[in-house]
């Protein structure tokens, strides 16, 4: 490639997180529940990477390496009825909320578990019921977003004190239904919070061609929105600012935008060799991977033994391998399944007696002509 | 029973559904105190509030997925298209969600997308068009297009209580150009069948929105003149009928399909493929098609009725076929 | 209606033109030119109005009246290949271009008039030849923001000095479409001027319920665009904050959002009885009717004998009489043009030769299977 | 000649019209210094620079509208879709600008929209999507699915050479499955005129994109059974080769329509009707069409194959019509 990247803008983020452990509402199992999660998905997608380069997997693999703390960070702070969704890169935020590494890699091999029974990609994940997931990704880049304004919508007419919580990468924050759903949610003060995960590429695209301004959180002042920026790789600060945004949305003030700058450490997929990202910038971010300044954090400043921390490591490598067998005993779906489960069924459903009498004369039939122009709606036109 | 344009049976449906379930609301532009370009909902935010008669920004996407998302947790939302023209800029939201949803998830969306479509009214390329072949390409959507007062009201409730998303096609010219008896209160139409306008045995004119107007005067012409002819209005194109067309057609023996979006492309070809591979054994004729033609709808009145289906283009193809 | 309009928040426009005649760069000749684009745009409207009542118009009515200083006053500032595309309410920068008010009649009378021939509604004009007018009103709102921006883009390529200017309403400013156009002009600064007529309504919605800003100009942080707001039924104001915009992006600095607070006098068509607009808000701005303040100010301040302007007053007259006469005396397009000019010639249009040897066997067919998966693409996935 | 893939033969016709001819520009998703997520454009930015190859944001309805515009003034611009689901997102500027621009004002919009269709690869209902049928049905627009790397490489130049708006549709299955020798420098296909793959008396397959290669086996195999079967690839459906299909149909008296797109309301009902209509007397057997079922495309191996069309399908409806 002739275009030598430019040396990249380097924020000043530290290398390690900052937080007193003592000025937090956390004791030890909490502070442990966040790493595990974390943990839990880096172990994930390790093994996902590793099954793509044998060929294992079907199609392309996605992840969200470097990224784990945003998504368990803001899902922490949800309450039982909230309802959220996520992008390709927060594998943690189900993990936190309980999704189990089976049921996901299941769907990765396509296997017949529900609620999608091989339908849809390993990567999207929607169950209302039992996580509060909405059915978001939607393919289309931004489309949660007047989903969740819709989401947020409901609660706000069922007087629910609820919020909705919608991912989004730095290029989701580009399609017209961005805006679309932004606004109408601002203009109803709806109950909803957008985590933008910037994590430097939409992927091969640099915010540059993205965004006419630097940062995601810019854009709140034409939605007149509340709005926030944190370092999105330090857990404490995910939370911090989180908590504000979902605070400002719950008390009926409208919707936040909390941006959080953080990195992906993989390709856009797997099979991307990233030459597009600059050498500094990589090293920077891997330099403050999330995780590993979590894990240094507690062990340096929050003083849990390396022992509960090791614990839960190798506690996720079992879950892991259960998770593989667990995926691989179960069944493909049956190919007579295809064509089950496209229509709901309705009450207005035809039914064999309804055929039995279908002559309905038409006695007066309307037949346009020219004459259509002289009559005059009393409605309006265009 | 009382005497409705198709406009006020529309209403009638959107009232009585609002009133009987309290998870039906409505969204579209200029639905609140203005009622609406067409005035369908005219009245509705006095009675209903404005929480259930949301008067939305011009944005179609925007409102349609919030819609379609408040539809997966229980309400039962109406969006209305100003035009159905502007269905265009809610495409994907439509095709790529709510149309999959259920399928991928088994999450029900259970809303209905209504709008007034047709030509005849000289209102040009952009407030004219009849774009339901492009839905009934997409599985997971139902399509119905209701040609008379009575099927505009019972097919509205029947699409409001249905569990899947429904593409509603009005017909801006019907409305206040129609108007017969319609039931009053409960009254629905079952989605997927298809109604007989006039009965015969010598020809079978498939049709369905407005066109099947033009159907029956034609039908009724054929008849002076001693042909016999039936008429099958599909009310609802997915799910078809088949049954229905199916057996007039086996019957007669000879096929007209009609109209009024362009032709090619258009779901005129998909009923006269089924009837060219299910009843070919049946047929004495060539399956003929009259249609608009394949041009955006013109402004001036001589081009716009150029390129409309109208009597004399059916009554043609008609008389061609009980000739052949 | 239940719903009692609240009183209207009221700006403090004054009811008169500000300039100082003596400071402006324009000679009598100049501001009757104004005057009459403005005036023969009254007087069109008034008679489209009557032609309506009088049930002579196919379809619907829709009128500008009282944003006639917007159009006129950003338009006088066009250089010859600038292009520009106008909305529902700008038929005096159509006159001030030099359309003539017989054809564009006849379009409203669906007759055979080119560059449309009856295909089109008379709202719309695109003659990009003769006039710079680019084909938009696009029918769905916003869809010439995009294509602003290509035009823009356009000029910009071929290194050509000129910008385009767009009209916009202020519900055409919610669709995806708008932010879609302006982020793209804005990431590659194109000279793209958006001029933005809040005109208080979009056919009945008030702006409370279209924008969660007080604003279109709000919205221009998020571009980062230049914008300002301006008075639009003051001509020199209009003028002033447009000039700016348009060597704003004249100059490469990319798009420029200028927001013209103005009134549609009339209901969004004429079969729209307006019941929605305060009686306050009506008041307010008839006292502020852009030709009549002009007007005045012409006589009052600027020293132009009244007769020069009753000459134009009466020239509008018989122009309007003549547009009726022409546009009434030309044929409708025949049917049989119906089809014609739906595609443009192209070089690989089918020749009778190319049927003749069509037989061109695949020797090795491609066929899928579920190996299909095993052969994984060097290129990316989604 | 020289040996090329499918892919190479689109880049490489890209890469010729762009050296040919100033005008044309391409634009999409992370098409430049990554070359587009299937790298049909790897390397244009070195050659062409960043003016004449544009990164886009994500914002498909934006960068079509640019393009459409820039059509306008004498570009001949190449708009990438990263996958063609991502079409439905751009919709309204295709449909209602592009489409119906030269109609009303006879103002040209020379503009080419391509990207991968297609199944087959375990991409899920997202990225699977083959949506030709909704473009055909707007008069207006053209649209061209090639089958070969001959074609593609043919179709794409007269595409970019065409004064309309041209939808260009690629099969990703084919992208690096199907090699053949591509005519170097200049080569064309003109826009309209269908291919015969295999030739014969008993059968026509009217089919396009990839499912010719399914016909094709399908062909063979009956071959070797002793039938003589045609092939007919349209390679363009908009404007659509009637006399090429209604000649073989005439010739052969029983007709099979193909196509991956799942079947109502698909283009095959079009060459249905068409056929039912023009070539009803010189038919022996029902007119059949093979197609994807009617639902989304599903990831799971099991559940999609079931859903395309397959050999297998093909040749059994095939034996059906050759034993009728
Ligand atoms: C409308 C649309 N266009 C294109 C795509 C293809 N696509 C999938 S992911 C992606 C990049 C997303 O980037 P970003 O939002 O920053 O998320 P990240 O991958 O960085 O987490 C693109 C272009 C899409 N899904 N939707
Ligand atoms: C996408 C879309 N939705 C709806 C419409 C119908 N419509 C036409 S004009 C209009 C109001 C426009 O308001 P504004 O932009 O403020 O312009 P104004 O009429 O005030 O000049 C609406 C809703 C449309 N043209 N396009
Ligand atoms: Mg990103
Ligand atoms: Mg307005």
């Amino acid at each position: 490639m002739s275009q030598t990247s430019p040396k990249p803008d380097l924020p000043d983020f530290p290398a390690e997180i900052e937080a007193d452990p003592k000025q937090l509402p956390y004791d030890k199992e909490q502070l442990l529940r966040f790493f595990a999660a974390m943990r839990l998905a880096r172990a994930f997608e390790e093994k996902l990477g590793a099954l793509y380069r044998q060929g294992k997997l079907l199609g392309a693999a996605y992840l969200g390496m470097g990224q784990e703390a945003t998504s368990v960070g803001c899902i922490s702070l949800l309450d039982k009825g909230d309802y959220f969704s996520t992008v390709s890169r927060n594998l943690s935020a189900w993990f936190y909320r309980g999704v189990e590494p089976g049921h996901v890699l299941a769907r990765w091999f396509g296997k017949d578990q529900s609620p999608s029974h091989g339908r849809d990609l390993g990567l999207f994940l929607a169950d209302l019921e039992n996580y509060g997931i909405a059915p978001f990704h939607n393919g289309s880049m931004a489309a949660w977003i007047p989903t969740g304004a819709g989401y947020a919508l409901s609660f706000k007419m069922r007087k629910q004190p609820n919020i909705y919580l919608a991912f989004t990468g730095d290029g989701a924050t580009s399609p017209g239904d961005f805006y679309e759903g932004l606004n109408f949610a601002s203009i109803h003060k709806l109950p909803l919070v957008i985590i933008a995960e910037m994590n430097q590429f939409a992927y091969s695209t640099p915010p540059e061609k993205q965004m006419p301004v630097k940062n995601i959180a810019d854009r709140a002042p034409a939605f007149n929105i509340y709005s926030e920026i944190a370092y999105g790789n330090d857990l404490f600060k995910v939370i911090d600012a989180s908590r504000r945004g979902i605070d400002h949305a719950r008390s009926g003030n409208g919707p936040a935008l909390i941006e959080l700058k953080t990195f992906r450490q993989r390709g856009h997929g797997e099979h991307d060799d990233m030459s597009y990202v600059p050498r500094e910038l990589r090293e920077f971010w891997e330099n403050r991977d999330p995780i590993r300044m979590y894990r240094r954090w507690m062990i340096e400043r929050a003083e849990i033994p390396a022992l509960d921390i090791e614990r839960i490591e190798e506690d996720a490598s079992h879950q892991i391998e259960r998770a593989v067998e667990y995926a691989e005993a179960l069944p493909y779906p049956s190919p007579e399944a295809v064509t089950e489960r496209l229509y709901a069924p309705s009450p207005h459903d035809p039914r064999a007696e309804d055929r039995k009498n279908i002559f309905e004369p038409i006695e007066n039939p309307a037949v346009p002509s020219l004459t259509a122009t002289k009559e005059r709606s009393t409605g309006g036109h265009f | 029973m009382a005497q409705m344009t198709y406009l006020q049976a529309i209403s009638d449906a959107l009232r009585y559904e609002m009133r009987r379930d309290s998870n039906v609301f409505v969204l579209g532009e200029d639905i609140g105190a203005f009622g609406g370009a067409f005035k369908i909902t005219q009245g509705f935010i006095d009675e209903f509030g404005a929480e259930r008669v949301i008067d939305t920004p011009i944005s179609e996407s925007g409102f349609v997925g919030a819609a379609c998302a408040a539809a997966t947790t229980g309400f039962r939302p109406v969006v209305e298209f100003q035009f159905i023209d502007f269905i265009a800029c809610a495409f994907d939201q439509i095709v790529n969600f709510a149309a999959k949803c259920y399928y991928r998830w088994g999450i029900a969306v259970p809303v209905v997308f209504r709008g007034p479509t047709g030509g005849g009214i000289h209102a040009g390329p952009y407030h004219s068009q009849n774009p339901e072949a492009w839905f009934t390409h997409v599985p997971g959507l139902k399509v119905v297009l209701p040609a008379t007062a009575k099927d505009a009201k019972g097919l509205l409730i029947a699409a409001i209580r249905d569990n899947n998303p429904v593409v509603y096609m009005e017909n801006k010219f019907l409305y206040r150009h129609y108007k017969e008896d319609v039931p009053e209160g409960e009254y629905t139409v079952p989605i997927g069948v298809a109604a007989l306008r006039t009965m015969g045995d010598d020809l079978s004119i498939i049709s369905y929105g407005a066109t099947v107007h033009l159907c029956v005067e034609v039908a009724r012409t054929l008849e002076r003149e001693g042909a016999s002819v039936e008429v099958v209005d599909l009310r609802s194109l997915v799910p078809l009928d088949r049954e229905t067309v199916l057996a007039s057609v086996r019957k007669t023996g000879k096929v007209l399909v009609a109209h009024e979006a362009n032709i090619t492309g258009g779901f005129g070809g998909e009923i006269a493929a089924i009837i060219a591979q299910d009843a070919f054994e049946y047929l004495d004729a060539p399956v003929m098609r009259i249609a608009s033609l394949d041009v955006p709808v013109p402004f001036s009145p001589p081009l716009e009725m150029a390129m409309l289906p109208s009597v004399d283009k059916i009554l043609a193809a008609a008389r061609q076929l009980l000739a052949y």
